[in-house]
């Protein structure tokens, strides 16, 4: 056991599956020498050699589609975009092609590959490097997509991502990579991908998170509970595929429902999961399932972002509200 | 190496055999055993063949789109015949004589083009992939495989196809810089034919050769009589042998010709004239291969005649089992997303299937 | 006035407008000589030029990143990506760039251009032909979304679209650009961006859909009439910015809500939907919103397409227990 | 034309001053007034300050991200120089020389980096884009700008910039490609500054010039000095002029090398070694620059002291006001997505306002 941020979880992570699997390579932009512009993948080059641990040329459509062909080749590729912003240039092969080469292949070729990217905002920084674009690979079959919000889940998540028959895309909370250690084991062991968690029971109200957000997500139940509020808290961890039971069987209990993202509001990740309330849930409510989200905007720089960002008092006032119905 | 000789720069093209059969760079001509040309000659006529009638059983409406490939067969046939049976081939879709070689079945080819996705579930032995419908990406995929094969220290080469179209898109550009920079053993054939759909090569890019793109990436890249077989060949095997060395990638531009529409929902009469493409038709490659070999007493126009006849008997009968194959199993389309089934789609399934039960009442 | 099927009247209406606006020009993939592969753009080289009309190397980050150039620099681009699934090697411009120019340059540069390209499935096509991804663009501020499903509406569409100042992506239902005619006028019509259209009134259920379903929801609703139920038919035209008013003005009356299209279910545009209908009508419904919805699942070859595709028996099956419940 | 004489395929790279500031190649020395050389020696001192200072703001915790150009002066102001006003710049993030030549206000410049949109907000002459955060992507914009411009029959021409590792991306390929096959009145400017990030120039693709790349487009590349502001000037002059001719598109590499971090989260000396850094300080643009005034009599060493001092209060001065700015006010970061904001939006905003007052009571 050793106390670790995300950040140095990540590295261990990858560091330890490595050693055990030599069909591991890693690479993306300024991965290999430099250890990744925010060093998640630090030393991996030096103890595993440049052929296993390498920088690309500048290209995410050459990262994510040579790792397509790695990964149909017996590797098992991790490969880096830097910022979830760049992922964009790649789109043409994890939507065209990672998604569906099993599908299309009919199972002879499946593609066991993780794709890692730093995703969100609230780090004060340039355009296309505070996004949160995980419904659009949400919405495609053939996908999973990961988010983590502890080191301890990281290393469960990422070993499972890695070992995962079908390519993974593990977005990384970016703004939390070093907010808070945690002890992490050091032994092997995953995490099921699909499968939310309940981070605190309670009884009036479901509250679903995920990623950078749940810091402030339990900061606002801590306040709530205060007030005599008892609130279920689920930190999703996969967002697709979605786990429908855990939500349905807390809103079956607790009658309410908010889900909180980062995100923008429409045609995302929280319209999914109210869906799902109504889908299954319908009866129990005693309130409309709603959301907190980032507005329909695009992320602002800093010098707007606050405006944009959720603070834990908005979480609260929305509860308080969605309790008071 | 040829392409110290054949610099695309210098406006050089390989040619070996010309339009009459006749070979025109001694020194060049393969060294292939008779048993090899009748073998690959053997290839092109049944590759005609499945060509020609899968488009007459889509004029007959019983093929969906296809994509014809009459006219190219040996800018395919001489390129995947210099491979070996542990090298990848990674298609663009037009490589039906390159598939064939390969061993891929008929059947499952034709299952294909009748929107079957079991016609690209390839026996365990056959190193190929399925055909990349998005243009150029699958040369992404390509560097990666051949980056692999370096990567395991197997000493497998991966043959990847492309169109004059596939070279103006970015996915072209960084597969290939990419197989550049990791020195991958990858050989990359760009079938010029000419067009992309209805737009001309001239359109598509300023350069006046496809191969001198090659100086982009820091590699050799030549241009070759995309007709011809033994130019192919002999471009391809050097290219082969290079990245089999470890030397890394070659670009071959095979300068050949589309003799019939893109796909069947093409009318090519909107943007060629008639004589373009008879001109082009003089310089058939099978019709060229075939004159070689007669005036090598290696074939007649009897074995000809005999062997297409016994090609569309064979063709006429496997289209049939195409025809009469079993459409797609409802479960089918669920069972491939992931290795295991999310609990969503299983409940998709279930409740469809009810659906469908409660129809059936 | 003349009687003209979905892909006459896109090239009507480009005709018309090139006509009347020097400054569109109409490129693409075999967009030029040949028109286009369904023809939509044909004669149009011919009676404007090369210069106005034409064909365009094989690349779709070149397309849609050039017309940005071209809409700083004075023009109107009209650009064809070939099919929906060819867009993808040019999200990185459209949401990368065309989505944000506005907004990055603080209005000083704005884009009024226009991509089109048909989405859809059910015309038995190769892979990457059937695609219905409108939810991934309709989650992106600064983009816009049309999809008509008439010859009338499109004419009225696409002249707003063209006239838009901002970038609109125009998804065109190929399934039924041959499928019916209708009278579309001769003269210049707009039909605003962003308002659904109840194309029939009812009382018992409110149905909404869009494109290439609209036939088949229209079916449906016959045979549901004939059984006495009473059902209002939206034709959402607009999926971004989405007409949430009409919506929720709609399930108020009725109660209850049917969503139905052709894309996958999650994390889809039926998501958005019912989530409108929840924060704006909670209190109004009889029954839990719900959706007709593509599987999960790529789309499948022709010979699998079938089980895929909506038909109006769902629809009305659908529809009927909705209001039994 | 100068590529005829410096073809970057025979390992040619045009230089006219060399370190010392002497002119080694006579016959291609620019005729530049006397005043035109102080205006851009004296805006190479601004760049020089305004750069320096913006990253002593930044370790001081007042400055946010900021990329430093330290090093590529020479490279940004021998190129814009040999614009007009009407032309185009099309920046990638790293051309503080050229914004401020094309009439940037520092106080803009400064708000940008500071994390305001209004920083890219120019002033309606202004013909330059905003900063492309994607690598490579604005290279499609500037092909754009200029088949427009050639639409439009203006004689405008665009000058796009983009670094080494952008050569390596899809959008770079499709934007030449664009540009070279419509003629496009376009002259891209590639600062080969020996790295993207940590990644260092031979890892981004295996040519040995970016200029060559040129080959791949059917269009003229050439090597140049990049720190030598006279063999940047006269490469990016023949250019303009070709272009504005309507003969097309141009690649420059400008050999350079950034002296400071990639931006300021960075930390150089993982990756390279200081000797190189050291090598590279010598070759100086600004001292080259400097000398060479010097030698001709048209500057001293006090005057530029006083420059310095003189811009050194100027860009104090903007700084303060900066960081004296207002925060962007919550209205603006609803009302530029589109023309009109749509009823979401507003109701959004609307939402919001009414929780923050609520908050405060
Ligand atoms: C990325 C992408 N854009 C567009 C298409 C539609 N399309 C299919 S084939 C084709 C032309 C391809 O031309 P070329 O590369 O020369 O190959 P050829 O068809 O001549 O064999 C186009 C535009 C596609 N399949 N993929
Ligand atoms: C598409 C994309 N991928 C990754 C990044 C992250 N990134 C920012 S700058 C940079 C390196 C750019 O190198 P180069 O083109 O040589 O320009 P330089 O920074 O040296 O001026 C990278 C990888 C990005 N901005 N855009
Ligand atoms: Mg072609
Ligand atoms: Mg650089």
């Amino acid at each position: 056991m050793a106390l670790m941020n995300i950040l140095n979880t990540i590295n261990h992570t990858l560091d330890q599956e490595m050693e055990r699997d030599d069909t591991i390579v890693v690479y993306g932009e300024d991965v290999g020498h430099e250890g990744g512009v925010f060093r998640a993948t630090v030393g991996l080059q030096k103890k595993y050699g440049k052929e296993r641990c390498f920088d690309s040329p500048l290209a995410e459509a050459g990262i994510v589609g040579t790792a397509i062909g790695m990964a149909i080749n017996g590797l098992k590729p991790i490969v880096e975009i830097q910022f979830s912003g760049f992922i964009l240039p790649a789109v043409n092969q994890i939507i065209g092609h990672a998604a569906r080469m099993r599908n299309r292949s009919r199972g002879k070729y499946h593609l066991p590959m993780v794709i890692r990217a730093p995703y969100g905002g609230g780090i004060r920084a340039l355009e296309h490097h505070s996004e949160s674009i995980e419904a659009m690979f949400a919405h495609i079959p053939g996908l999973k997509v990961v988010i983590p919000s502890t080191p301890y889940d990281t290393k469960g998540l990422l070993l499972a991502a890695i070992r995962d028959p079908d390519p993974v895309l593990f977005l990384e909370p970016k703004r939390i990579y070093r907010a808070f250690k945690q002890e992490v084991p050091e032994e092997d062991y995953t995490i099921p991908i699909g499968k939310a968690k309940i981070v605190k029971e309670g009884k009036d109200v479901t509250v679903v998170s995920y990623g950078a957000l749940m810091p402030q997500v339990n900061e606002a139940v801590k306040e709530l509970e205060k007030e005599g509020i008892s609130v279920e808290v689920i930190d999703l961890r996969t967002i697709s595929p979605i786990d429908k039971d855990t939500i349905i069987n807390s809103v079956k209990k607790t009658g309410r429902f908010v889900a909180v993202h980062e995100a923008v509001k429409s045609f995302s990740v929280s319209a999914e999961l109210i869906s799902i309330v109504n889908e299954g849930a319908f009866l129990y409510l005693e309130a409309p399932p709603t959301r907190i989200t980032g507005f329909d905007i695009t992320v602002p720089l800093p010098r707007g972002e606050h405006h944009h960002m959720i603070d834990s008092a908005r979480i609260v006032a929305k509860v308080k509200e969605v309790v008071k119905f | 190496m040829l392409i110290d000789k054949f610099s695309p720069l210098e406006g050089k093209m390989l040619s070996i055999m010309d339009p009459e059969g006749n070979i025109i760079e001694k020194d060049l001509m393969p060294q292939l055993e008779d048993e090899k040309l009748l073998e690959l000659y053997k290839m092109m006529l049944l590759t005609k063949v499945v060509d020609t009638k899968a488009l007459q059983y889509q004029r007959q409406g019983r093929m969906l789109t296809y994509a014809p490939n009459r006219g190219q067969e040996a800018a395919q046939l001489g390129s995947i015949a210099a491979t070996e049976e542990r090298d990848w081939l990674v298609p663009a879709f037009r490589e039906l004589g390159a598939w064939l070689y390969k061993g891929v079945s008929l059947e499952q080819i034709y299952l294909y083009w009748y929107g079957n996705e079991e016609g690209s579930k390839f026996p365990e032995n056959i190193n190929m992939l399925p055909v990349a419908v998005p243009i150029a990406s699958q040369i992404n995929h390509a560097a990666g495989l051949a980056m692999a094969s370096r990567y395991k220290k197997e000493d497998a080469v991966t043959m990847a196809y492309v169109g004059d179209g596939g070279t103006s898109h970015g996915e072209f550009h960084e597969g290939m810089n990419f197989a550049a920079v990791f020195d991958a053993p990858l050989v990359v054939i760009i079938q010029n034919n000419q067009y992309a759909i209805s737009v001309p090569r001239h359109v598509q890019t300023r350069t006046k050769t496809l191969a001198e793109k090659a100086v982009a990436y820091g590699i050799p890249g030549i241009q070759v009589d995309g007709n011809d077989i033994f130019a192919v060949y002999v471009a391809a095997k050097e290219a082969v042998e290079r990245a089999r060395r470890g030397e890394g990638p070659t670009l071959i531009e095979a300068v050949t010709y589309r003799l019939g529409p893109h796909t069947t929902s093409d009318d090519p009469t909107i943007y060629r004239e008639d004589e373009e493409v008879e001109e082009w038709a003089k310089k058939d490659p099978i019709l060229r291969f075939k004159k070689f070999l007669i005036n090598k007493e290696l074939w007649s126009v009897e074995q000809d005649e005999k062997e297409i006849e016994a090609y569309e008997e064979l063709v006429n009968n496997t289209f049939k089992k195409v025809e009469n194959s079993k459409e797609v199993p409802l479960e089918d389309i669920f069972a491939y997303q992931y290795e295991t089934m999310t609990p969503n789609l299983v409940q998709q399934l279930e409740d469809y299937r009810q659906y469908l039960e409660g129809r059936e009442k």
